[in-house]
């Protein structure tokens, strides 16, 4: 019996060592494998959290991301015309699983790589990806450490320090906050990098902030929020995954908070706005784009998303347009004009010309500064309609 | 000045009372199993989380069953809800029998080492399963608008306002245990637990169906896991494949610190771990408010309130190994 | 004798032969990388579980507490290495800054005009021996209560102390050394799968020779019957202590290559999942086997990083199906193969034994015997 | 002339409200075989294990070669509880773990074996010897210490061959039939080299033939390797034919001691015997 069960093991595992040979073959042999009659493939890795805290978000971003795909599934290179195939790996929010995702990507063979959603999982990702000498662009990983001291990671969205800034120019000018509360959560860097920065700006303006962070796993936000009641703030900050969102709201209405809720762009997620509907709660958000921006775009994407289950589900279960999806929209394109820049699917060749691709998408123009950050110089500002469940544009609002 | 520092201190006590009566509603699967099969049965957290998918699901494809009845979208959520309650409830204690019979049984003659690591792979498996079927997202327990429109009313104590659940869970809880005590001093049934706590071996010899009496261990501990988890999820309205996973393992605490097997010893050591932790968390506040900590400064508290529960088992454990109500028990050479 | 010394020609050049195999196929271009990450995290997770199964199969001490004592090494490793030049930008969120510096190291290295890679290397040795200390010491001390407990308490005061560390590590005011909650990255790492392959060699081999010597006896009669153990003269509190912290050393180590490996730091991945992880190994693998640890934790990583993947989305094998392969169902199927282990194979791939060419041979002469009788 | 090598002062052993031994004196001489007797449940074992350390007396002292290795009075709560005399006797407290008096030189088996289930013959007897080593662990690691191992490897083995082990030292020890049981134990606690040696029933179980064989291997031992044997026994053949001298306790009093023909006419050991077999019935 034993015998026979190690046999059989052993069996197995030459099987499956074989079979995934064939399944994951090398960049060169990839295109001709995977298909047929002589058609040419160039592989985009989505390197997207489908699960883990950050879940939420990267699949909304990953939608935007399939959107854009199934829109513009070639992409002409030269004179021939390359079909775009793109392949997913989930982080899983989480920096332990983010090298091996990443090289699950690489030895797919991929081209060029969109995402994270998390800024943390991207930096923990960065070297895999730089060992490998493919090109990577943040979608909307807002931390600077990103990007920072590397020639291969780009991004299309704009940093902390000038969210940070946006936020706390709203929280003092808009709101006349004089004392803030702001809450993060421990171990994670966009939660930690955007209150930090926060910080900065609002102790600049002449504010005092009150801080506190919470461990993952975290249900019970009522402590918090009775401190930031008993301490007087005039304004919650809470730079946090959607998952704790929805707690805070909820509770911070049981608890009768009636200082504004601000938060950056994770918020901007029908999450929020299903938490926030029918409950005493003002919340604002600053993003990267605002629904009706484009209505193309727009209409485009709901009826798409309102066409399949799956997406629907992904994307919270209705179709409101997130800012990420946007986002992943056109990181997408960003990639295809890299591609088409370099004249060819090699990785290398993508890198070299990503810095100066420019390309004007739904979210606005978008061009590359030197370290490989988006050049953006504006935020949109929306706040929860609590009755209608959808959100209100506030405003643009700069640095200054 | 006392007056101040009563209203700040007043609002986590709440909420630490009722999250330790949830902890308390957990903590008694845990008690109670140890007792008796001498486990920490790891998948009880999970048990408890699955009690709040169920919640979830069981409304979502109810309510519109309702609807078709030709009720209003109003009351048909609410038959709903109710209905879900109970197959929430029916569910899990299936759910739970359904593990010790399929991994807890067979091994009963094995080291207790293979019994715990079976445990901990039921856990891994439920918490799994969990995010393949959630898809790894935390979803909303049903309780807006109109549903559980009772529980999670307002109501203010004091100066501060709270939902009516965190008033109820401890009054329900007790009012369960007392339920409890009861059966276990007073029933037959009771009497074979006692028994079989106290003597596996001799308990089967004196005719006693052991693996009756374990199943209705795990019957009780998965219906209070349910009802705990109902109050719980009421407060904190979502839920993800890894809720479980910490209140679990605070509920075990509780329960060693009460001293395992002893029924009221883990919901006084739940209610303690619950209160001392939402202290903790606002700490740094209260210290403020009282004067100690001056301009600004924090100490970071809330950073180990998860941790603090870790470290009063510790001191437990090294202090009063049994608990505070435990029995002590000599091996035998 | 003979028989033990053939086996040990044997095993010592199956560990040749690997390595020689490694470098071959990490330098062929074409060789899926796959092949390379899952030779890296393997061998540390199989440092990792031997080191566990030091504790938890050999001592008979259930442990939970291996992903602290990881944090701890990593840690150690991480603040230690991080270059002077470096470390502004990783602790830009720390009004103090970084409050370890490693520039007594850089100007012994100056001194000895040592090339820049003999340095890198040093350092990297330097910091893992240190995180290995570091996770030692912190073992020893809290060893001195919970070592007392028995089994299922002991179980979960590890769990417990693992928390505590984590929560620790997190904690603000520590910033300084810690970097908080923040991420730690640019500290040296390595490139091919050969060094954390050797290190674990290394270390296994340690862990293996100090198994078969009197103290592994020693340890393996506690496991047996500890008050027998007592009586033949064996001091209980000692020789726990002592696998204890030997167990943590090389889980220190196996964090501080787990930092490496994931070229950044934080606190959040070592949670009680992550113990939970390496047990099953050392379940699948046999409990009181270290060929069994180090075969599970190839196939484990190779399943869960690689080859099981398809299942996650949408293709594996022949098989083609997004509706039910989507995302978590390699868990799924990965915990249901555990449980399986874990209920009816309950010794393992190798029970209590250990890889040996007589057992090897022996089994293909029997099965050969067998076959012919069919026949 | 006769030279103390075990002596119990007023030991009394008291769990909760429960006297297992209850004032008990006893001397053990050099060069001798002494027996404890007495019906089931009269406290022998528990003898036994308060002279290993496994249990702390709660009053009264043990002497080993005229020092003073164990003490204590009723402390704490059993201040109040204690049922038993001459509490202020004993104001020392002297504590040593099992492995302590091991290493002392005081051996024993165990009633119900306990042997290393996964061990052979061989590696049974071997990990006795590690009381014995002198080298730290790096030095065993890494083999620094072959010379020290090889011996305890060669004195092993000539161990096994004296007890008649040797063929089966590849054996797993639960493997043997019980009576190689009980002798693999006896060879494993002689691998510690003491001067007494403590038997907790090594006849249980064997059959009359054996038993003789056993009578005369444990005197045949006591001269080979120097000992003083101290002996739990059932077999009334064995204890007659082997004592030197026999204590007899019952619900953990002493209640006769003295050469063999004086405990067998004693009125009160065979009242206590038909006693408890009376009430049994």
């Amino acid at each position: 019996m034993k015998k026979i069960l190690a046999i059989v093991l052993a069996a197995l595992m030459v099987f499956a060592l074989a079979s995934c040979g064939a399944e994951n073959p090398t960049p060169d042999a990839g295109g001709k494998d995977a298909a047929p009659a002589g058609e040419k493939v160039v592989k985009i890795g989505v390197f997207e959290p489908a699960s883990g805290d950050n879940g939420a978000g990267g699949k909304q971003e990953t939608l935007g991301i399939q959107y854009a795909n199934e829109k513009t599934p070639t992409v002409k290179i030269g004179d021939d015309e390359y079909k775009v195939e793109v392949i997913y790996a989930d982080n899983g929010s989480s920096n332990d699983k983010a090298p091996t995702a990443a090289q699950s990507l690489i030895s797919a063979g991929c081209s060029i790589i969109l995402g994270s959603y998390g800024s943390g999982v991207s930096i923990a990702a960065s070297d895999t990806f730089k060992d490998s000498g493919v090109a990577a662009i943040g979608v909307t990983c807002t931390n600077p450490q990103v990007t920072e001291g590397n020639s291969h990671y780009f991004r299309i969205c704009f940093l902390d320090p000038f969210q940070g800034t946006v936020l706390a120019n709203l929280a003092s000018g808009e709101f006349k906050a004089s004392k803030a509360y702001i809450l993060t959560k421990l171990g994670d860097d966009y939660s930690t990098g955007l209150g930090y920065n926060f910080k900065q700006a609002f102790e600049a303006l002449g504010g005092t902030v009150v801080e506190e962070s919470f461990q993952e796993g975290n249900a019970d936000f009522t402590a918090f929020l009775n401190t930031a009641k008993s301490q007087e703030c005039d304004v919650i900050f809470a730079p946090t995954s959607t998952e704790a969102a929805q707690l805070i709201i909820e509770q911070s209405a049981t608890q009768g908070i009636a200082v504004p809720l601000l938060a950056g762009d994770t918020w901007d997620s029908n999450v929020i706005l299903n938490a926030a509907k029918g409950k005493d709660v003002k919340i604002y958000v600053t993003t990267f784009y605002q629904e009706g921006g484009n209505a193309d775009f727009d209409n485009g994407f709901k009826d798409w998303i309102n066409a399949d289950a799956t997406h629907l589900s992904n994307n919270g279960g209705d179709d409101t347009v997130a800012a990420v999806s946007a986002m992943g929209y056109d990181a997408y394109y960003v990639a295809l004009e890299a591609i088409k820049a370099a004249g060819s699917a090699d990785k290398a060749a993508i890198k070299n010309v990503l810095g100066s691709v420019t390309y004007t998408g739904v979210t606005g123009e978008i061009k590359f500064d030197e370290t490989g950050d988006a050049i953006r110089d504006t935020a949109y500002v929306k706040t929860a309609n609590t009755e209608t469940g959808a959100w209100d544009f506030v405003r643009e609002q700069g640095v200054n | 000045m006392f007056g101040k520092l009563f209203s700040t201190c007043l609002p986590y006590i709440l909420s630490g009372i009722s999250v330790g009566g949830q902890y308390a509603l957990i903590a008694i699967g845990y008690t109670m199993v140890y007792g008796i099969l001498r486990l920490i049965n790891f998948a009880h957290g999970d048990i408890f989380m699955v009690a709040g998918l169920i919640m979830i699901y069981s409304n979502v494809s109810i309510t519109p069953l309702f609807m078709n009845m030709g009720f209003s979208a109003e009351s048909a959520f609410i038959f709903s809800i109710i209905a879900s309650v109970v197959i929430v409830l029916v569910l899990t204690v299936l759910l739970g029998l359904t593990i010790e019979k399929a991994a807890y049984r067979p091994l009963r003659s094995a080291p207790r080492m293979s019994v715990m690591i079976s445990a901990i792979g039921v856990s891994y498996l439920i918490q799994n399963a969990a995010i393949y079927i959630t898809g790894g997202l935390a979803k909303p327990y049903p309780t807006k608008g109109a549903a559980m429109p009772w529980l999670s009313d307002q109501i203010t104590v004091g100066s501060t306002s709270i939902k009516r659940v965190t008033v109820i869970t401890p009054i329900l809880t007790i009012l369960l245990v007392l339920a409890l005590v009861l059966l276990i001093k007073k029933t037959k049934i009771g009497m074979a637990m006692r028994a079989v706590s106290k003597d596996f071996r001799t308990s089967r010899l004196m005719g006693i169906e052991v693996n009756n009496v374990i199943s209705v261990t795990f019957f009780i501990g998965s219906f209070l896991a349910a009802v705990g988890s109902l109050l719980y999820f009421t407060n904190y309205a979502s839920v993800t494949p890894t809720s479980g996973a910490m209140p679990g393992l605070k509920a075990f605490v509780a329960a060693v610190f009460g001293g395992i097997g002893s029924v009221p010893g883990a919901v006084v050591g739940a209610f303690i771990i619950g209160i001392c932790e939402n202290i903790l968390k606002g700490l740094d506040n209260i210290l403020s408010t009282a004067g100690v900590f001056k301009d600004g400064f924090t100490f970071g508290f809330a950073t180990f309130s998860d941790a603090f529960t870790f470290i009063l088992l510790i001191v437990i454990l090294c202090v009063k190994p049994t608990g505070l109500f435990g029995e002590k028990n000599t091996d035998k050479v | 004798m003979k028989k033990s010394r053939k086996d040990m020609v044997f095993n010592l050049s199956l560990v040749a032969l690997i390595f020689i195999a490694v470098i071959i196929v990490e330098n062929i271009p074409g060789v899926n990388p796959m092949l390379s990450t899952v030779l890296k995290k393997g061998s540390i997770y199989a440092l990792v579980a031997v080191s566990m199964n030091l504790l938890n199969g050999f001592t008979g001490l259930f442990s939970l507490g291996q992903a602290g004592f990881m944090l701890l090494g990593a840690y150690t490793y991480a603040v230690i290495t991080i270059p002077d030049s470096a470390r502004e930008k990783v602790y830009m969120y720390v009004k103090e800054g970084s409050a370890v510096s490693r520039s007594w190291f850089d100007n012994i290295a100056n001194g000895l005009h040592l090339p820049e890679g003999v340095s890198n290397i040093a350092i990297m040795i330097i910091g893992m021996l240190a995180g290995g200390l570091i996770a030692a010491f912190f073992s020893w001390l809290i060893g001195l209560p919970v070592l007392k407990l028995k089994s299922d308490y002991l179980a979960i005061a590890t769990l417990g102390f693992a928390e505590i560390i984590r929560a620790i590590f997190q904690w603000d005011k520590l910033g300084p050394v810690t970097n908080g909650s923040n991420v730690l990255r640019n500290f040296p790492t390595f490139k091919t799968a050969v060094f954390p392959l050797t290190v674990s060699a290394i270390c296994i081999l340690f862990i293996v020779l100090l198994i078969n010597s009197t103290y592994g006896r020693a340890f393996k009669a506690i496991r047996d019957d500890e008050i027998a153990a007592e009586a033949m003269g064996i001091n209980l509190a000692h020789h726990k202590r002592l696998a204890f912290v030997i167990s943590s050393f090389f889980a220190g180590i196996g964090g501080a290559l787990l930092a490496m490996f994931q070229n950044t730091l934080q606190a959040t991945p070592f949670k009680s999942a992550m113990t939970y992880e390496i047990l099953l190994i050392v379940v699948i693998g046999g409990i009181g086997s270290v060929s069994g640890s180090i075969i599970a934790s190839f196939l484990y990583i190779s399943a869960s990083e690689w080859w099981l993947r398809g299942l996650d989305s949408g293709k594996f094998l022949f098989i083609e199906s997004p509706a039910v392969l989507r995302g978590g169902f390699r868990m799924v199927v990965f915990s249901v193969i555990i449980m399986i282990i874990v209920l009816f194979f309950r010794k393992g791939i190798m029970g209590e034994r250990e890889l040996s060419v007589t057992r090897f041979l022996n089994f293909f002469r029997k099965k050969d015997g067998k076959n012919e009788e069919n026949s | 002339m006769s030279e103390n090598v075990l002596r119990l002062e007023n030991i009394t052993m008291q769990f909760g409200g429960v006297v297992a031994i209850n004032d008990l004196s006893l001397e053990v001489n050099k060069g001798e075989i002494v027996s404890l007797i007495g019906p089931n449940g009269a406290g022998k074992t528990t003898v036994f294990n308060v002279i290993t350390g496994v249990y702390e007396a709660t009053n009264g002292a043990v002497y080993y070669e005229d020092k003073m290795i164990l003490s204590n009075h009723p402390q704490g709560k059993m201040k109040k509880m204690y049922a038993g005399t001459n509490a202020d006797k004993f104001p020392d407290v002297i504590v040593k773990t099992p492995d302590r008096i091991t290493s002392l030189g005081i051996a024993r088996t165990f009633q119900n074996i306990r042997l290393f289930k996964s061990m052979t013959v061989f590696e049974n007897v071997l990990t006795a010897k590690h009381m014995l080593k002198t080298s730290n662990v790096f030095s065993t690691a890494l083999r620094l210490n072959y010379k020290e191992e090889e011996n305890a490897r060669n004195e092993t083995m000539q161990l096994l061959e004296r007890l008649g082990l040797d063929d089966v030292k590849e054996e797993l020890a639960t493997s043997l039939p019980y009576g190689k049981q009980r002798y693999l134990e006896i060879a494993r606690a002689l691998a510690t080299k003491p001067k007494l040696l403590l038997l907790d029933e090594p006849a249980a179980g064997m059959n009359p033939q054996e038993t003789m064989a056993l009578t005369s291997f444990i005197k045949s031992i006591r001269d080979e390797f120097d000992l003083t044997v101290f002996i739990i026994e059932h077999h009334m053949n064995l204890v007659m034919d082997i004592s030197d001298r026999i204590y007899v306790i019952d619900f953990g009093k002493l209640i006769s001691h003295g050469v063999p023909e004086e405990v067998q006419n004693d009125e009160a050991v065979i009242k206590a015997y038909l006693g408890v077999s009376e009430e049994d019935e």
